[in-house]
């Protein structure tokens, strides 16, 4: 099972609500304002280490870029839209929208 | 998940494990309105259906729903033929009907009460997750 | 690439307001891209407003709907407008963009059953 | 009650998906009924598609789009729909309820200067 | 001012952000989702509560009515959209959309 | 606010204060998009006007976006206008950007940074309040 997750953390209670629900082998995706978590240096940023010591954190390269999320925490793994399929051929997918 | 190349070979007889994620609460947004609609829809076909509410999507099958006076039509109670409909398998995440101050009695069908780690169990089972 | 999938796609939200549609166009053509099959995308809740062939944004910005009109006649893809969410929403026949069509929910539930994936974008 | 006011009513989301409408149309309602004037209402964004004339929702729920064509011709209030956001989203005479017009931001501009109070629904 | 807060505060910070940003003559109106806050007995009640001692709080009653939220948190102010447009009337309004 | 009753009677010549409340992040939605274009138009009416940018907001004027490959428009740069279309009031809120790891060198524009209580005071002296 892939998550994705399409909400900036700050405002949103989407990312913290996935991260109880995820375990070992289902990876996280981060897209669209999803993004922002993966982001060096904000107030999420310890929640989102601590995550990534248990699962593994993609986020949409093309949705940083957009954003313009220079700084990306380290371990967590930047895909783009092929990448997004290869985990989508891999996993089924849960959107946590 | 079957091995994509078996159901290719199979499609008379799929029987796939389907589950609707509700998560979002009623009347704000139509979601979870429409996610019921599909649930009835879907019911008609021999697949292995289920149903989990979680998050604020437990507002959604919550009793006492009155929605007259905001001018929109009351479905919340079209919950309860899921079961006649084939959706037997109903589930309620603990913590979410916790926050809520909710138990079991305040809710419109019978459900199966289960924590966060059934859930993912019961997700990673699935072979089509559908988000309302 | 490994083997070659089947892809359904839902989309609950609307062009512009959201970036739902965007995602799930670009997620599409990568699929393709890659070989595998995009055997249908199905357009329900305000993601029926995907269907207008009404549309006519600034000639500087992307056009959403074209986008996937264009993806249907071109590579064969089924997108189909729910009949219910589009009739409430007034995305009915007289604005259907070309390579769409209108019908019921039963689409979507073959698309689940008969894809190997079915994957939602929404808000 | 007390002075009678102008209110401008300032609309950013669809009908059905969210309840943003309903609620505006409610507000609208109690406003006229306590005897104050409502000057306008601006359908922006996705709030433009309350406006379609093509709507056609299942006869036991509630018709959105009618609703606000009714109040626009029955209490003469004037409803506008942003000309560039219903461009993009496929809101064009061709599909404009009665009683509405389309018309560009400045309106907007206007009711919120013309206007003691311009109140926002949206999601 | 008031301002007027239409989301669930489980999952949207909305509400938190609101509170932040209230003064003593600023009321806070819950619409739409927004009235599941003013429900009692849930996580969010102590939060609530706490901004009871320092602002006035309404709750749009169709709205609570809507849902079912037949127990309210002691303290909240019903209103319907009569009382909406009273207080749109005293108030200018800042939707914390 | 102003009394109503007075301006009903001077119509002509009246200046509001009008507030865009930017709580928002680009992209996810159009709402900053959207609220720019509001901006760009009321500028031309000569009002009292400001923004502040606050909560997920600030990320509408934070440099080097280019969401090309998402198949957007890039209209973040556009925000560099405001000052020469007389909106020159533009504020940013402390926390916001603190809690998101930026500075003001991290924004397109110049901005004067403010804490909630000051966001607060300014709102409340607004006739008009416009969010996205």
């Amino acid at each position: 099972m892939l998550f994705t997750v399409n909400k900036s953390p700050f405002l949103f209670g989407h990312l913290d609500s996935c991260l109880q629900y995820a375990i070992k082998d289902t990876p996280i995706l981060l897209i669209e304002d999803g993004v922002y978590a993966a982001s060096k240096g904000t107030s999420y940023e310890k929640k989102l280490k601590e995550a990534l010591g248990k699962f593994e954190i993609y986020a949409l390269g093309p949705d940083l870029k957009a954003r313009g999320i220079a700084s990306v925490i380290d371990g967590v793994k930047i895909v783009d839209y092929a990448g997004f399929v290869d985990l989508a051929e891999k996993h089924n997918v849960a959107p946590w929208i | 998940m079957a091995n994509p190349e078996e159901i290719e070979e199979s499609s008379d007889e799929i029987v796939k494990k389907m589950m609707f994620v509700m998560r979002k609460a009623p009347h704000g947004t139509i979601n979870p309105y429409e996610g019921l609609e599909v649930m009835l829809i879907v019911a008609a076909y021999d697949q292995d259906l289920s149903a989990v509410f979680l998050d604020d999507g437990v507002y959604a099958i919550k009793k006492g729903q009155d929605p007259k006076e905001i001018g929109v039509k009351d479905f919340s109670t079209t919950f309860r033929v899921l079961p006649g409909y084939g959706i037997e398998k109903i589930y309620v995440e603990k913590e979410s009907l916790e926050n809520r101050g909710l138990t079991v009695e305040d809710l419109l069908l019978e459900v199966e009460v289960v924590d966060k780690s059934e859930v993912t169990k019961l997700m990673q089972e699935q072979d089509v997750l559908f988000p309302f | 690439m490994g083997v070659k999938l089947k892809f359904g796609i839902l989309i609950l939200e609307g062009p512009y307001q959201h970036q739902s549609s965007d995602s799930a166009y670009n997620f599409a053509i990568a699929a393709l891209e890659k070989g595998h099959e995009v055997s249908g995308v199905f357009l329900y809740n305000d993601g029926v407003n995907n269907a207008t062939s009404f549309g006519d944004p600034p000639q500087d910005d992307r056009n959403v709907q074209e986008k996937w009109s264009k993806l249907a006649q071109e590579k064969g893809i089924d997108i189909v407008v729910c009949i219910a969410a589009g009739k409430r929403r007034g995305l009915i026949d007289d604005n259907l963009i070309k390579g769409t069509r209108i019908s019921g929910l039963g689409q979507l539930t073959d698309l689940a059953i008969s894809t190997d994936r079915l994957v939602t974008f929404g808000d």
